[in-house]
């Protein structure tokens, strides 16, 4: 799903570079975005936790524009970037972080659990395995409804040492399911490296032919290479060929989640990764490329214009009346569980 | 015109009734479909609806609620079958964390029409991992609705009163029950979730039952007759919604309560009844209020042992002469 | 001496004691090791006990708990972390259907001398899958002991007591309760399982409360003295075994029951504490059986919700004056 | 744990031939000791279900000869084999499908739950997958005290597929515990066939990698194949060498439980592995390898003459005394959850 918005500056771009400048309108929007997000948890304006995809932009920003509109996107508590790709707009995604009336889902849901179902945001699970077989349930009712949609599961490396994870991918691979299972592999689960409790180097890859499945690595912090993989597993998807399962290789560049400073990583691992930022280094190539400054220029002030505007509307937004807590339990709207 | 049949085959046919209405409907389960399911209860809807509609999945019991709850927020209706409800431990994740909550985390943007059918409770002498009623388990979250009929004709009923319900159901069908018989009216059954039947009246005490319960309490009314004793029985059909008013209206009237569960003793649904009594007619009751339940105790197999623990007839009766005491 | 701690120290210092005295005690969890827990609840073990007694697993609950209970039936006491209580879904089998039954099915040939430790509870705006208080789940099944302390005290105590057991427990920390702080004598603490303290005497109305109910019920008596009403606390410290001679002789006393607690309205606890007093101590009763609970809705994240749902001092006074109409 | 018996007659045999004439002796044992609980089960002295190994004895016919003593078994509700392998005397097998007071679980086990810790018979686990993380922590408890104990694990095809076998596996590699994981691969789940529901051709074999393992398949029908799996991954995780996951190919002859007829089973598939019978079979070989047929009917006769005196003995108990339903909930031997 292009972000591209057709400019005086981008008219005359290539179909290719229009793409790829969407790519980077994603990472440049993620990005300032969840710096932000951390700066309001700081300030104690984020409740509960929060956890960010700083540094791991470049696979939601792929996905996001390699997606149709109507497919389905299933993430996890790191959810920030995948809603913010399917287009869900700023305000509600900063309104919920913050607990607003405003929020995407009126303040119910928090960081952790961002939904935007008219954006084809299905939700973000907070149990790790849960959402990969519902992922497979709405790659299941594609199918029998013959839509064409394809479902899109993102988690993380410490997620595929969990039951559901196997069960999911078994039942993906048997019903031949448009589904493409997406791990982003930051090399560590909270604060316990992937690789110490980990039976395989490769934990996603590594088990992909257990389910019949290619194996497929890629580097998660290339928006090209990133683009590139997910066109090719949701073009499977859609024309029939069943499931994906690709790990993205990539690293956070702060810590788990609300102000874990990520100290159990050794120095030069956060160093060498740092040097493998996905966006200055997608900027970098993009210029090497030939493309105009001011074009990045400008989609780097309308990110920053929207995350300040977004966070404007969430501070001024009122909290949930309290009234809504009793609202939409059930599908009448109510909450009651008695005649 | 109405014909006799069992427990197991309203199950078929409300299923069918169902699956032949609507097109969105789904379902699947471990050997429900080419076998009929291990308790021969979905016999010929894989012939009558085909392989698309009727699926054998693997042993999966995460994936299985899985492919439901996303079929469910995406335009289907899937009805899936938990094999035996003590299996319900393996995908608990599923029916208590996030098909019932996801509706109101996500403040009403996604629906889950869906059905989780399962074989509960004992009686088949399988022990203490094939044995289990949890439909307490199923009560105590909030965000589902609990279903458990207790006759051939409320199978076909409320089956398709949670299929066509937008919200999420857990419906138990009670494992005694499938080879018994009832009468049931030709053409479509539909009833409501919520309504409590009133099965029997009396004005002495009121017996609150559920599923393999009812006629065991409808016997020991009976009995209590014989000892000049005048038992209301009601069958609560629902745990969610929960028809509190058929209940409250009758315990106002007879001052006495005895609930009667096949749950284990601590926080069974027969709890929540002597709550929600203890509580709103506390100043009507003439006597304690009175629980029959499962000693606190895993199923025994042998079929000395379980049938000493199941609530019997005899135990109902006591029940009820001591709160009139 | 004594001395000002919290309970998140407690918790490490309870796990200290035991480790220290009994060499088979082991523990294991994720991120508990390098990390000290997410909570910072096990801090400094891994330094004192190393890495074969204090152990990092992967995201695996199944597997924690499956290697919990083999250890345990073949000589160990381990002590397994399920990092919040709502994870407590993704290995409900070993905890519901495997771990209580197994000395039952084989008639006492298996002993599992094990600690599920879980973080419980709301409070602290994490939604509605990271913030259930579920401890109601766990007292459902007939096998398992349940523990849920109220201050730093008996953290150690009847840590050290559930370890100490030779049959399973899950242990229930109050996450909202890690920051509180209170006074901790030197020295080893050993508490017994299943004795309620009377946190307040009164003679009134007798509120049963657990965990982060307690301080709010402590503090909803404050304010009923002011109104002229004297209640009596009474903190259950267990659930099973459950101190039920402490609660009927208060109620007996007090002639009326408020319970207390943070699970959603359906099958808590406190409905079998209503039941018990409702059918041993009818007759001694002068109001309603009244419950305060969360109300049967999953948690919402926002802080203004959230606040809206747990049970808050006011509506305990508001109970407590309820039932003494 | 040899089960040979030195008699007058097989003093003079080879320690190979000893260990033969045990695997016979089990095979004998089970597959008398199954017959005769498919009978009861249809006279409806057996309650409940039951679940025969009929056509699977090798399986545990070579692990029960392979393991010491103080090993741990730890298999499914199709246990009756495991349970009798390990020397668990048939009386109280018998007893506990019959749901006497004798039984080995005093009849509150039944025929799914047979356990006799005293033989290693650590449990018969009715829930699918839920053994294998449990046997894992009976091996992890065993090196954690330096035993050299090895915990081996029994389960269906169709287990491969639940999440706590991916678990299990997982954590077995990780933590490199003692332990053996066996598949019965018996090419069905209960009616339905296995190749049906999984993504590849060998549920557990092709999953091997997927934990870092070797991919082994073996014939689960000839017992000396069995013994030698067995030995060997036994050995190996005695030693220090961690886990083994073994695909054993077989069939079982009857239905699935209870009166199944198992007519879900094409004829020709049926007749094929009818033909591959492991007690005929075994029993041809070890004559035509020059075993005296003198010593094999000595074996047969005894274990139809233990088998009646099992059904005898197991026929005149007592069902257990009602009070002892209220027994051993706790370690007090109580059931009281209140003071
Ligand atoms: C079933 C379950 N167990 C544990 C947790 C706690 N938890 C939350 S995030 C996390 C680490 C997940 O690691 P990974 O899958 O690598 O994702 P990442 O956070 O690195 O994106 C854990 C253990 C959980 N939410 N659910
Ligand atoms: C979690 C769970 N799901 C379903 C069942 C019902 N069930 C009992 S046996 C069985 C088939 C198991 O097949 P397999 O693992 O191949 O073992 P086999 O019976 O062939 O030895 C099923 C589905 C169960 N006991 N547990
Ligand atoms: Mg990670
Ligand atoms: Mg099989």
């Amino acid at each position: 799903m292009s972000t591209t918005q057709i400019t005086e500056a981008t008219r005359d771009l290539s179909s290719e570079e229009q793409t790829r400048l969407g790519l980077y309108r994603q990472v440049v929007r993620i990005r300032a975005f969840e710096e932000r997000a951390y700066r309001l948890f700081m300030e104690g304006l984020v409740k509960g936790t929060s956890h960010l995809s700083l540094g791991m932009e470049a696979i939601a920003a792929g996905f996001g524009e390699a997606m149709r509109a109507d497919d389905y996107t299933f993430c996890t508590y790191r959810g920030h970037a995948h809603t913010l790709a399917r287009g869900t707009p700023m305000a509600g995604v900063m309104g919920e972080l913050l607990g607003r009336a405003s929020g995407v889902c009126g303040g119910k849901g928090g960081s952790m659990h961002l939904t935007s179902v008219e954006h084809g945001a299905m939700g973000s699970y907070a149990i790790i395995g849960a959402h990969l077989p519902i992922a497979n349930g709405a790659a299941w009712s594609a199918q029998v409804r013959g839509s064409g949609q394809v479902a899109v599961c993102f988690f993380g490396d410490g997620t595929t040492n969990i039951g559901a994870f196997h069960e999911a991918l078994n039942l993906a691979k048997v019903w031949n399911l448009p589904v493409v299972f997406v791990c982003e592999n930051n090399l560590y689960m909270e604060y316990t490296a992937i690789g110490d409790v980990t039976a395989v180097e490769h934990p996603a890859a590594d088990r992909a032919s257990a389910y019949g499945l290619e194996s497929i690595i890629v580097d998660g912090n290339d928006p090209d290479v990133m683009y590139e993989v997910a066109t090719t597993a949701i073009e499977r998807a859609r024309s029939g060929g069943g499931p994906s399962l690709i790990e993205a290789k990539t690293y956070r560049h702060g810590g788990h989640s609300r102000a874990d400073p990520g100290e159990y990583r050794p120095d030069d691992e956060v160093a060498e990764w740092l040097t493998r930022d996905p966006v200055p280094n997608y900027r970098a190539r993009l210029l090497a490329d030939g493309l105009d400054e001011t074009i990045l220029e400008d989609v780097e002030a309308q990110a920053h214009a929207d995350v300040d505007a977004a966070t404007e509307a969430a501070r001024a937004a009122p909290p949930p009346q309290v009234q809504a807590a009793y609202n939409n339990v059930w599908a009448d709207g109510g909450s009651s569980w008695r005649n | 015109m109405a014909e006799l049949i069992t427990y197991r085959d309203a199950v078929a046919r409300g299923l069918a009734q169902e699956l032949r209405r609507d097109p969105t409907v789904h379902f699947i389960g471990e050997d429900v479909a080419a076998a009929g399911g291990v308790f021969k209860a979905t016999k010929g809807l894989l012939e009558e609806f085909g392989p698309e509609r009727v699926r054998d999945t693997p042993i999966s019991e995460e994936a299985i609620l899985g492919a439901a709850m996303g079929a469910a927020m995406t335009g289907l209706r899937p009805v899936a079958e938990i094999m035996f409800s003590d299996f319900l431990a393996t995908c608990w994740d599923l029916v208590a964390v996030e098909i019932p909550k996801t509706r109101y985390m996500t403040d009403g943007q996604v629906s889950l029409p869906l059905v989780i059918r399962t074989a509960n409770g004992g009686g088949l002498r399988f022990g203490a991992q094939h044995s289990q009623a949890v439909e307490n388990w199923a009560m105590s979250i909030p965000g589902l609705k609990v279903v458990a009929p207790s006759n051939p004709r409320d199978v076909i009923g409320l089956l398709a009163a949670a299929i066509r319900d937008p919200d999420p159901v857990v419906f138990f069908e009670q494992k005694s029950l499938y080879p018994t018989k009832g009468e049931v009216p030709d053409g479509e059954i539909i009833d409501e979730l919520g309504v409590a039947s009133t099965v029997r009246p009396g004005r002495d005490v009121t017996i609150v039952a559920l599923a393999s319960m009812v006629p065991r309490a409808v016997a020991a009314a009976e009995e209590l007759d014989g000892l000049g004793i005048s038992a209301e029985v009601i069958d609560l059909r629902c745990l969610v919604p929960l028809d509190t008013t058929t209940v409250i209206e009758s315990v106002k009237r007879t001052s006495r309560l005895v609930t009667v569960e096949e749950n284990p003793r601590l926080c069974g649904w027969g709890a929540e009844i002597v709550s929600i009594v203890g509580e709103e007619c506390f100043w009507h009751l003439d006597g304690p209020l009175t629980r029959v339940t499962t000693p606190h105790i895993p199923l025994p197999s042998s079929d000395a042992l379980e049938d000493e623990f199941l609530p019997s007839v005899s135990r109902i009766v006591e029940a009820a002469q001591k709160v009139l005491l």
